[in-house]
């Protein structure tokens, strides 16, 4: 045989299908920018994703379309957009799983510039991550070996290590829309990433970071953060923990 | 930022629709004790002035009013324990949606205990 | 148009970027070039774990680990640099903890460890627990980690940035090569402002590449959609040699049609893959290590599976992953994210039912030749002064013709530290060397036609096209018929993509114009890789032609160096050389397991 | 190729210079406070509800004799007290929350607390005179008005 190794189809026999994007545009380049609404349709199968789709768009369509995304299996955390009014990875969201037969609403998310199309500017977001003091602050006298830390030390913050900073979390909370000055839920993750690690010795200047009018305090457990996270952070909870650990230090 | 057209509303599930409601409530709530301590202080200028002030209250439509303070104070309260119980207690997180229902239960078996006395009140004759 | 000046400049923010940035921001002016946030790089996406003899939980050395990299690789590793990557894993995990890396523990709170293809005890006599990982996104928190300590160490970066053209000061395309010996030097990048559309022009004395992977010349990929091979094309475009582009990695569990990676570490935990008639076809294949056998064997033999009719499902084209006999707790203890995997993305449970897997395009053994401190050669012996190169877009070359897994997370680290260090201490002693006239001539010009080309070929249907004759001709068998077929295709797409235009006019953010570079710089890759596969007729580790089905030590025992050289009518053309490979202490023999 | 002159751009990522962190715990201590004087108010202010509109005639008992008779008891004097002050301060609280929330222009915000500082200070310092300078007999008032106490004492 020739090396036409088989390339398998999709696993089943899933028929392909219609889906109609409805999708939220803005181009800064034209001559009076402005946000507008586009339906595009496309065929799609079984096992493809919103991002899937919107590569049709963009490959066969409307090159202009514009979005990022890079990993296309929820790793990187490029494509957190607003799919049918919530947030999710559009590399992550099946499309069979939102009912296609009526139009897939997609927007950027909200609460940071938009760019262009789904490009938000993610500036802010990273700032407020970097400010956090995200890295591991600990003693100078180093072990020559790696520290020890027991499998329950190392549980302890398990969760939020999984943080891949898509900004869906910050980018649903009520709170964060209102002006934009909250730290959000993301960077209360990370804080929290180092908060419980035995090995940092850090916490109580991350704790005073949160202390802020913007910190923790601003967070009226809405849960739209937990609902949102594409990696099934129980965020909510790490922002209690962190509450808690700043209140048994003022009292 | 460009100024968007209308953007659809952000689909939050049960925790962020209790959050409005509770800010809601919390928000009527304030208004009315700014009016209720207002009216309360007659009682020092003039009682008649109070009891005619008080009168007003008893017309049904302030009844109805009355009682939808009472379900707004009821529910702000109930939620508020839902709060701190998911502020405090270690598995509060991960059950704020039954919390909630919890919530919904005691707020109808409360009223459905207070709204017959107080409708019976408004509309049951002198 | 700006210019910037920076004594050493970083191109990439992946593993191998950003552990390189680390070194050098400490020691001179650093900046670090990344076409994407550094934490979307695709060094994130690695799961399974990072190799180190430090024989937490049982006995190992280091030298035991040069063994199965040498062996892994078919012999074509060159021992040297094996050996440095074996002896300074070991400090690459120990600093990575340091930085705060969160690796799973064993019971004394060591760092714990697990098997892992290839990986053995005492020369192949048994799997070997040698992976040290935190659970399956042992990537993801190398990623994690390295950002944050660039946080700290106020690393600057330009995100969004696309280089676009490497900067030396004589043109190596050129049909006369300069004299064995001659000086030739880098002097810095251009590059391309995604947000604004503008281009920045980087003066360094120092470049480092660290731009990764090129997956994408394949449809079946457990690559980024952006993993295009920026930095080989780059190189191959100024007259730089790439080394061994014709050994691919085929991963042998991809999700079956989606191509999403399952991590080896699925088999490291116990899972077993069957085929279509539930055997456990591995035993026939590798006898002593079956599933565990290195990445090359294990997808062999599934494609072998599925082309004997012993394929599984509705079509018979794919085999199974079967976890379905671990212990729940287990699986989710140590496999939190692949699981989740196969549930979102095909709608099955690991713990009940088995997986379709099929291999999928992983790994680009080849890349920009470099000595072992990373300077970039541009003939078998002489470097390229000033600049480096480090990661998936590097030819070490420590994989050989098959790379190990978790050898790759170690190669970023150890590798990336080197050019860090390497290109800081060059930065410190050389002089400024003088940009060409006009530096940014040819990515302006180049980037306007393409942007404001007419109606012509449009990049989705060229690269498609490309993609599906990659997996067709190219993929885990390989004939001569196949890659001449897929050489025919790749000059007929390489001629229309003279014609290439895009719909996007715009300047900001044009994703549709990058698109179509990057389409430019997979059909010069891939028709590397085609072309060598072609001359190498032998099969070797990721190689495998059916036409000649035997290792062939005797003609192939080279490293293959492929050079693009300006032709008459304005294209260039691929000249093949031949590169020794460095043997220090074992010798090539058969490769069983 | 236009000839700009070489101008060394910063990067686009500067490192934010920081919101200049408010030091101290308010926040903290208002948080808890909010937490604290719920749960408090839940039992003051159901009780107060209930003694008013549900026990006997409910809302329609309610006149100036009822609030004399309640009062005349110290014990209602500080409840009612009691809520005046945890309410009002939870709810200013509250209140201040949520103008800070979506008042975003700091003219509005700044005017608007004002006004929300103002009426929590006239309401308070209102509330508690009335019920410390309450006299249940006001001498000069209707009797038929008045607690039936007053007749009798
Ligand atoms: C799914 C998967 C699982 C894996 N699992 C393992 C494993 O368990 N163990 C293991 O050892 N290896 C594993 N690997 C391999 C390993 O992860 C990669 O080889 C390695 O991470 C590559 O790192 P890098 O730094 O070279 O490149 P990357 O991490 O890919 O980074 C490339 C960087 O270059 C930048 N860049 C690219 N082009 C340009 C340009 N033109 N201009 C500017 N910047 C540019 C990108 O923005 C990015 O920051 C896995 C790979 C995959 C895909
Ligand atoms: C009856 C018992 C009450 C309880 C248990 C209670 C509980 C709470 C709690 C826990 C919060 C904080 C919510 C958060 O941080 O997310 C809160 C907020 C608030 N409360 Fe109350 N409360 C009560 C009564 C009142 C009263 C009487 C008022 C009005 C004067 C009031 C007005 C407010 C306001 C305005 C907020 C702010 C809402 C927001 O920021 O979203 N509450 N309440
Ligand atoms: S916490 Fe979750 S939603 Fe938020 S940035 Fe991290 S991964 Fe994204
Ligand atoms: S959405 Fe916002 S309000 Fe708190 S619970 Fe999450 S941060
Ligand atoms: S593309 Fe990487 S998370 Fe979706």
């Amino acid at each position: 045989m020739t090396a036409t190794t088989t390339s398998p189809a999709a696993v089943g026999e899933v028929p392909s299908f219609d889906v109609t994007l409805r999708i939220r545009r803005y181009d800064p380049d034209a001559a009076t920018p402005e946000a507008f609404w586009e339906e595009f349709t496309v065929s799609a199968h079984g096992t493809d994703r919103v991002l899937d789709a919107m590569h049709k768009v963009k490959w066969d369509l409307d090159g202009s379309l514009t979005f990022r995304r890079s990993c296309a299996h929820g790793i990187c955390g490029s494509d957190a957009m607003r799919i049918n009014g919530r947030n999710r990875l559009a590399c992550k969201t099946l499309l069979k799983d939102l009912d296609p037969s009526k139009p897939i609403t997609i927007e950027p998310i909200k609460g940071l510039p938009v760019v262009k199309d789904l490009v938000v500017d993610m500036e802010p977001f990273f700032a407020s991550y970097r400010e956090v003091m995200p890295f591991l602050i600990a003693g100078k006298n180093a072990p020559t070996k790696e520290r020890l830390q027991s499998a329950e030390e190392r549980a302890r913050f398990d969760d939020t290590t999984k943080c891949i900073l898509c900004a869906a979390c910050t980018t649903s909370c009520p709170v964060f829309w209102t002006d934009g000055q909250y730290f959000g839920p993301a960077a209360i993750v990370n804080a929290h990433r180092f908060i419980f690690d035995s090995r940092d010795e850090g916490a109580a200047q991350r704790l005073e970071i949160l202390n802020d009018k913007e910190g923790v305090w601003r967070c009226r457990t809405t849960f739209n953060c937990t609902d949102a996270c594409p990696r099934g952070i129980e965020v909510t909870k790490a922002i209690a923990e962190v509450k808690k650990a700043m209140i048994t230090r003022a009292f | 930022m460009p100024e968007a057209p209308a953007g659809t509303l952000y689909r939050g599930r049960e925790g962020m629709w209790t959050w409005v409601a509770h800010r809601v409530t919390g928000f009527l709530i304030f208004f009315f004790l700014l009016v209720h301590v207002l009216d309360t202080s007659l009682v020092r200028v003039d009682p008649e002035a109070y009891n005619a002030v008080i009168g007003t209250y008893k017309n049904p439509i302030m009844g109805l009013g009355e009682a939808g303070l009472v379900a707004a104070i009821v529910f702000h309260a109930l939620n508020g324990v839902r709060v701190m119980l998911v502020d405090f207690w270690s598995k509060g997180t991960r059950y704020q949606r039954q919390l909630l229902w919890g919530v919904i239960v005691v707020f109808v078996i409360l009223m459905a205990g207070f709204l017959p006395v107080q409708l019976g009140h408004i509309f049951g004759g002198e | 148009m700006q210019i910037h000046q920076y004594d050493v400049v970083i191109v990439g923010a992946g593993g191998a970027g950003m552990r390189a940035a680390l070194e050098s921001s400490q020691r001179t002016r650093t900046a670090v070039i990344s076409k994407l946030y550094p934490t979307r790089s695709h060094t994130g996406a690695a799961q399974g774990g990072m190799c180190a003899a430090l024989a937490n939980v049982e006995e190992d050395n280091w030298e035991w680990h040069t063994f199965d990299t040498v062996k892994g690789g078919d012999y074509l590793v060159d021992q040297d640099a094996a050996e440095i990557m074996a002896k300074e894993a070991i400090d690459a995990v120990l600093d990575l903890e340091k930085m705060g890396l969160p690796f799973n523990r064993t019971p004394e709170g060591k760092i714990d460890q697990r098997r892992f293809g290839g990986h053995t005890r005492n020369h192949g006599e048994a799997a070997v627990r040698r992976a040290c990982y935190a659970a399956d996104r042992t990537g993801h928190m190398i990623l994690q980690t390295l950002y944050q300590q660039c946080v700290k160490n106020d690393v600057q970066f330009f995100n969004e940035y696309y280089v676009l053209d490497l900067l030396l000061d004589t043109d190596l395309t050129a049909a006369k090569k300069p004299r064995k010996g001659a000086p030739v030097r880098c002097s810095g990048v251009v590059a391309y402002d995604l947000a604004t559309g503008e281009i920045h022009v980087f003066h360094a004395k120092s470049v480092v590449l660290a731009t990764g992977g090129s997956g994408k010349i394949f449809k079946t990929t457990s690559n980024a959609h952006t993993l295009t091979g920026d930095g080989m094309a780059l190189a191959l475009r100024r007259g730089i040699p790439l080394e061994d582009m014709e050994f691919f990695q085929f991963h042998p569990t991809g999700l079956a049609g989606l191509g999403i990676l399952l991590s080896e570490a699925a088999r490291g935990e116990g899972g077993i893959l069957r085929n279509g008639e539930g055997e456990r076809f591995m035993e026939r294949y590798a006898p002593t290590i079956k599933d565990l056998a290195p990445r090359d064997i294990v997808a062999r033999s599934m494609a072998n599976e599925v082309r004997e009719g012993r394929g599984a499902g509705p079509h018979k084209d794919y085999v199974l992953l079967d976890l379905t006999h671990l212990e729940p707790e287990h699986i989710e203890a140590k496999l939190p994210d692949i699981t989740e995997f196969a549930r979102t993305y095909l709608g099955i449970e690991p713990f009940t039912e088995p997986v379709p897997v099929y291999p999928t395009a992983h790994y680009a053994m080849g890349g920009v030749p470099t000595t072992i401190s990373t300077e970039v050669l541009r003939s078998n012996t002489d470097v390229v002064q000033g600049l480096f190169a480090a990661g998936e877009v590097a030819c070490v070359s420590v994989h050989g013709s098959n790379r190990l897994g978790t050898n790759s997370l170690l190669d970023i680290n150890v590798f990336g530290r080197r050019a860090g260090i390497a290109a800081a201490e060059y930065a410190t002693g050389a002089d400024w060397v003088e940009m060409p006239q006009d530096a940014a001539a040819y990515v302006v010009d180049e980037l306007e036609r393409i942007r404001t080309a007419p109606a012509g070929e449009k990049v989705g249907d060229l690269r498609k096209a490309l993609q599906e004759t990659m997996d067709a001709n190219a993929q885990v068998f390989r004939t001569a018929e196949s890659l001449q077929r897929a050489l025919d295709v790749i000059d007929d797409l390489r001629a229309r993509y003279q014609s290439i235009s895009v719909q996007d006019k715009g300047r900001s953010f044009n994703t549709d114009l990058l698109e179509a570079v990057e389409l430019g710089f997979l059909l010069d890759l891939a028709r590397v890789v085609v072309v060598g596969a072609l001359a190498r007729e032998e099969s070797r580790g990721g190689h495998f032609r059916e036409d000649f089905p035997t290792r062939d030590d005797e003609g192939f025992m080279h490293h293959t160096m492929a050079y693009a050289v300006a032709t008459k009518d304005g294209d260039t053309a691929i000249r093949l050389d031949k590169k020794p490979v460095t043997v220090t202490r074992y010798q090539p023999m058969e490769r069983k397991y | 190729m236009a000839t700009t002159s070489p101008t060394l751009a910063a990067p686009r990522s500067p490192r934010r210079s920081g919101r200049g962190t408010t030091r101290g715990n308010l926040e903290l201590y208002g948080w808890v406070f909010m937490r604290v004087s719920g749960a408090l108010l839940i039992v003051l202010v159901f009780t107060h509800l209930f003694m008013n509109l549900v026990v006997g005639d409910g809302v329609k008992a309610i006149d100036f004799g009822f609030v004399a008779g309640k009062w005349a008891d110290p014990v209602w004097q500080v409840w009612d007290l009691l809520i005046l002050w945890l309410a009002m301060i939870h709810g200013t609280n509250g209140m201040r929350t949520i103008i800070n929330d979506y008042a975003t222009r700091t003219g509005t915000r700044l005017t608007l607390t004002g006004l929300l500082y103002l009426a929590f200070t006239v309401i308070v310092v209102l509330g508690t005179l009335v019920i410390f300078t309450f006299d249940p007999c006001p001498p000069g008032a209707p009797a038929d008005v008045l607690a039936s106490f007053c007749t009798a004492g």
